[in-house]
């Protein structure tokens, strides 16, 4: 939590941001600003870019042109931003032959933290996994595969979530749930960007579509 | 300023302009001097008293070992200089360092294997030299077929290059544990003629073939980069330019 | 100082870890590498004349030779379900950098294929007849020349990491970076056994632990980093 | 009756062309086995005595050794994808028994690593010195008995599938069942050397393989609907 | 189209169907049946039971107890069956170094089918992917490799359709083609058994939630 009584406001700053797969540009002069308490949604038809843009924001890859800047410095190797970072993509990184306690563990350990038993279990309650603690996540659910990777976000303390697709999967109840751990999230400060292809009900709900970017015929390609 | 030259060099465009000047006297002096090099020494060069005529195969044997080898290094080096300075023609050298440096390492081994055949009764000893000329084809193979297989281009540089640079440390290593595994094992069947003694009238015609393998080296080195780089530039407004201009040209 | 050097060693101990875990819950990693390099000996007589003498003369190599095998079989595994369900997205955004990590599952690898094939080479040695006197070179040398093997491999599982039909490039890639290894380990061995020192091979093996400790772990991971975001 | 035997093999040609067409896709199967049939054979006389007259006495059984290596590693990944990307319900699903897009994979399979190794094997075994008549034996028992070995091992990979680790399983499943057919190859080519008939061994093959082919599709089938449901 | 014309009734039925998952009951005494025309969306909580109950419909796994039948004939080896469903699971079956064309065409000859150029491409315009057609799989997005596997509706001619959480990673605008085009499949006599999460907006919608057919406590393990 140390890292939220920091000065220096949360504030992820993207300036014109140009994004290629394979020569091909996705988006081009991409321009936006999200400050502390923001839920950002980037929208956009499949194959728009957006896992692409969330990659990009992770560092995960270079952009073709332009530049992030996390708190006023840019991304580009730095390493204080990677700790300030949690990202969760398509894919639940969960092993199958761990339990359930054990994914969880091994995860927030690589991010530094050593959750305590009772924080472990608060977050298994959070995703409803309490009566699954100990069975091996080979033997869950998608659905509950993707809770397992969720229960992260209970764990987690870093400011800046990059979330591609969070719902999938997950169950009207679970939504909700999720839902209302991006308010409280946004309300200690935090900042939250997702993709989604379903309607948010949040309050202080950003959209951004990828699709009032896209390249003129002339420039589709560098 | 030297900076600003050492930055144009990465661009494929300005290589591909300058080299398209170059090559119309160096094809020709390159081809040249191969032919001279070659006759002198296929044709012309006295008879060897052990060997008869068979000893000639080292005109073309000797130069593409000693080329293979410098030619790994190269193509190590222009993927250092790709990955460090993050440059896009080094990658397209790396690459076509690799398809030549491959070639000439099998050409290595089959006049290798053709001269053996005369001189040891078999087409394959498993000698240090040829052992460590098989490794370094494999290596080259390694990374041509890295490059093939990698789904996008640039990763597929990258990877290369690194598994190039690897190479380097490595090369010098097999070389020695390969020389110093066959110190160990039995002593070479047939001694062959050691270079120092070789007479002058072979030794003038090895040297020309030596420098004539360097040039000729260098010249597909450019033809192949420059073949690469229309191929990875084909979506870009100056190669569509020049096609349409070439395409104009033969339709004059 | 020490608060920062215990944050470090954390992602490598985690992994070892968890690796180790992961290996043992399915247990046929520990065994695997086991069983192969003990059926191929056992083949090899079947294929070749079987009297103790012919067989003692070839133990020395094809010991090595099959143990090299053993462990690039179960190679291509390395980091691929990683790369499958993005861990390794998060190796790469974790606190620490990235090669202490790759470090990590590159010691819980040797500590289940690499080790546990050395201390089992004596039993295989005594079945192929090996002569008195290699058995300790042939075990020290395996030890060690497994661990630059592991290193070396994980080099190539993560170069081709995100290829679909990557196992066999990873053997194009890999071969001629363990030819050294094999031919130093083969020869301790076969000093031993002629009764030389073997000590000089010994020592090439340990600088050459040294050099791919110190060259390979920031070489994987940059290769991970190209792989990764395919 | 000729429009329902056109549609019971269409499952078994589009897989068959779907296979092939992946594999050179990836160009990489088709070389590999190669790659490693040739590299495994090169490492061999850097760990033994490299004189010829050596050589040509271990190279029936080695050379058919390492082939044996060399389609077991690519093993592995043969029904891997399809389990993991679900292809393996819609062969469950098709219209045509499953046992035919079962040997659709096998042959696909068997095309791009026992028949290209097959043919390259007279060239290895030049290298390996193997004495002058032993060639045809060595590419005939090849030939054939990479076919069989092909069926058998589809049918461990087919009992593997659902694990994670299943390389390593699948080795221990299917090493047993390539011992015979080990034997008698090797010894095929033995006889060849000595200059004895080697019919009577490659009769014997070719009954195997006649056995493998009327057993192992609907074994492997029957395995296949087993695992793909974990 | 031949089986359409068929005079036997399209109808699944269940009945007193109970399916468990390693000794657990998952749901019991599922009592159902599907007619002619039905659309039906399998509700339930993440680890309910519903690609379980997909999974037993579409014959791959034989249920604990209970008799599931088509047009009144069961299916446990029923090979007819076979022929007239289409499945689709939680995986696409999409290979990423075939092209997605090619990937469309194996898919349905594996069905037996042989579509015509002109079907491919109506069926990549249904899913916008015309302009992929000669594209690697591998290359698409997310919601793009789905795309490929649900070509295979539009060139079905199966009467059933199973289909677990089809709207996984697809765009709202994909999501309405979809509907439109169950409620075609539906309008032509077909069924269609699906999961999602999602509300879906079709007129002859029948829903079943998993939760009302939990075992009681007493009777929760096998
Ligand atoms: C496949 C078989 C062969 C391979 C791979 C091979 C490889 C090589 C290599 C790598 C070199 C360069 C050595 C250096 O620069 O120090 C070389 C040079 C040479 N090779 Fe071969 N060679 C083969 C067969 C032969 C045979 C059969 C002969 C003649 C009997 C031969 C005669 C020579 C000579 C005379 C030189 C140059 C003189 C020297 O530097 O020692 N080679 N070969
Ligand atoms: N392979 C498996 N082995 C053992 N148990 C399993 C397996 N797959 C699922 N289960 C268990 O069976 C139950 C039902 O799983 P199922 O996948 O049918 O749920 P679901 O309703 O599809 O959930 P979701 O909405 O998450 O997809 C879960 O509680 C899960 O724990
Ligand atoms: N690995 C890749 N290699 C090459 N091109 C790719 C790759 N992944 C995606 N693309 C291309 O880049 C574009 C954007 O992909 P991206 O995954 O960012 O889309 P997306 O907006 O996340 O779509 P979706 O909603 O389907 O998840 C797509 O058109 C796709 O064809
Ligand atoms: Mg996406
Ligand atoms: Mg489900």
């Amino acid at each position: 939590m140390s890292q939220w009584e920091e000065p220096a406001p949360n504030e992820l700053s993207i300036s014109n941001l140009t994004c290629t797969r394979e020569d091909r540009v996705l988006f081009t002069q991409l321009e936006y600003t999200c400050c502390a308490g923001a839920v950002l949604q980037v929208l956009g038809f499949n194959g728009a870019g957006k896992t692409t843009l969330l990659h990009t924001l992770a560092g995960l890859m270079p952009p073709a042109s332009g530049v992030i800047r996390w708190r006023g410095e840019s991304i580009a190797g730095n390493r204080s931003y990677t700790r300030s970072l949690f990202y969760l993509g398509h894919q639940a990184p969960v092993k199958p032959a761990l339990t359930v306690a054990e994914n969880i563990q091994w995860l927030a350990r690589l991010r530094g933290q050593s959750p305590s038993a009772e924080e472990l279990c608060s977050a298994l309650e959070q995703v409803d996994l309490e009566a699954y603690q100990n069975t091996s996540c080979g033997h869950l659910s998608a659905g509950q595969k993707r809770r397992v990777a969720l229960a992260q976000l209970y764990l987690s303390a870093a400011p800046l979530w990059i979330l591609d697709e969070p719902f999938t999967a997950i169950d009207k109840e679970g939504v909700g749930r999720l839902q209302q751990l991006l308010a409280t999230h946004a309300s200690h400060g935090g900042i939250s960007v997702l993709t989604s292809h379903q309607p948010l009900r949040l309050e202080n709900l950003h959209t951004l579509d990828l699709a009032a970017f896209q390249p003129d015929e002339a420039c589709a390609y560098v | 300023m030297a900076w600003q030259w050492f930055h144009k060099l990465g661009s494929p465009r300005w290589f591909y302009e300058k080299t398209s000047r170059w090559l119309t006297w160096f094809a020709p002096l390159s081809v040249a001097l191969l032919l001279v090099g070659l006759t002198w020494g296929l044709a012309f060069a006295p008879v060897d008293a052990k060997q008869g005529n068979s000893y000639r195969i080292i005109y073309i044997h000797m130069p593409a070992a000693v080329l293979s080898l410098a030619g790994y290094y190269l193509m190590a080096i222009a993927g250092g200089i790709g990955l460090i300075w993050k440059m896009k023609l080094p990658f397209m050298v790396m690459q076509s360092a690799a398809y030549v440096g491959a070639a000439l390492t099998a050409l290595t081994l089959i006049t290798g294997s053709l001269w053996g055949y005369p001189t040891w009764g078999t087409f394959w000893e498993w000698d240090a030299r040829n052992i460590f000329m098989l490794i370094l084809l494999f290596l080259y193979l390694s990374i041509i077929m890295l490059g093939r297989v990698y789904p996008v281009r640039e990763a597929a540089d990258k990877a290369c290059a690194i598994l190039a640079l690897v190479g380097t440390v490595n090369v010098p290593i097999i070389y020695k544990s390969v020389d110093w595994w066959y110190s160990l094992h039995q002593p070479a069947s047939i001694k062959l003629t050691g270079s120092s003694s070789i007479h002058p009238s072979m030794l003038y015609p090895l040297l020309l073939c030596i420098v004539a393998y360097y040039c000729f080296y260098t010249l597909s080195l450019i033809l192949y980069t420059r073949q690469e780089i229309l191929a990875r530039e084909a979506r870009t407004k100056w190669v569509s330019e020049l096609v349409n201009t070439q395409s104009s040209h033969t339709k004059d | 100082m020490s608060e920062q050097s215990t944050v470090t060693t954390s992602a490598w101990r985690t992994i070892v870890a968890r690796d180790l875990k992961l290996i043992w819950r399915q247990r046929t990693d520990v065994v695997n590498p086991l069983v192969f390099y003990l059926i191929t000996i056992t083949l090899l007589p079947l294929g070749v004349d079987p009297s103790r003498q012919f067989l003692g003369s070839i133990a020395p190599g094809m010991l090595w030779i099959m143990a090299l095998l053993a462990t690039l079989l179960s190679l291509d595994t390395l980091f691929r379900s990683d790369y499958e369900d993005g861990s390794l997205i998060q190796f790469q955004l974790s606190a620490e950098p990235l090669f202490l990590t790759v470090l990590g599952k590159v010691t819980a690898y040797w500590l289940t294929t690499g080790l546990p094939l050395s201390l089992i080479s004596p039993v295989l040695a005594s079945m192929l007849a090996l002569p008195d006197g290699g058995y300790i070179a042939l075990m020290l040398s395996l030890l060690l020349g497994t661990a630059i093997m592991s290193l070396i491999g994980a080099l190539g599982a993560a170069l081709t990491v995100c290829l679909r039909a990557g196992g066999l490039v990873l053997t194009l890639i890999v071969m001629p970076l363990y030819l050294p290894v094999l031919i130093i380990g083969a020869n301790c061995v076969g000093s031993a056994v002629a009764g030389f020192s073997f000590l000089r091979e010994l020592a090439l093996l340990g600088a050459g632990l040294a050099i791919a400790l110190i060259v390979m772990p920031a070489a994987i991971a940059g290769a991970l980093k190209i792989s990764a975001n395919q």
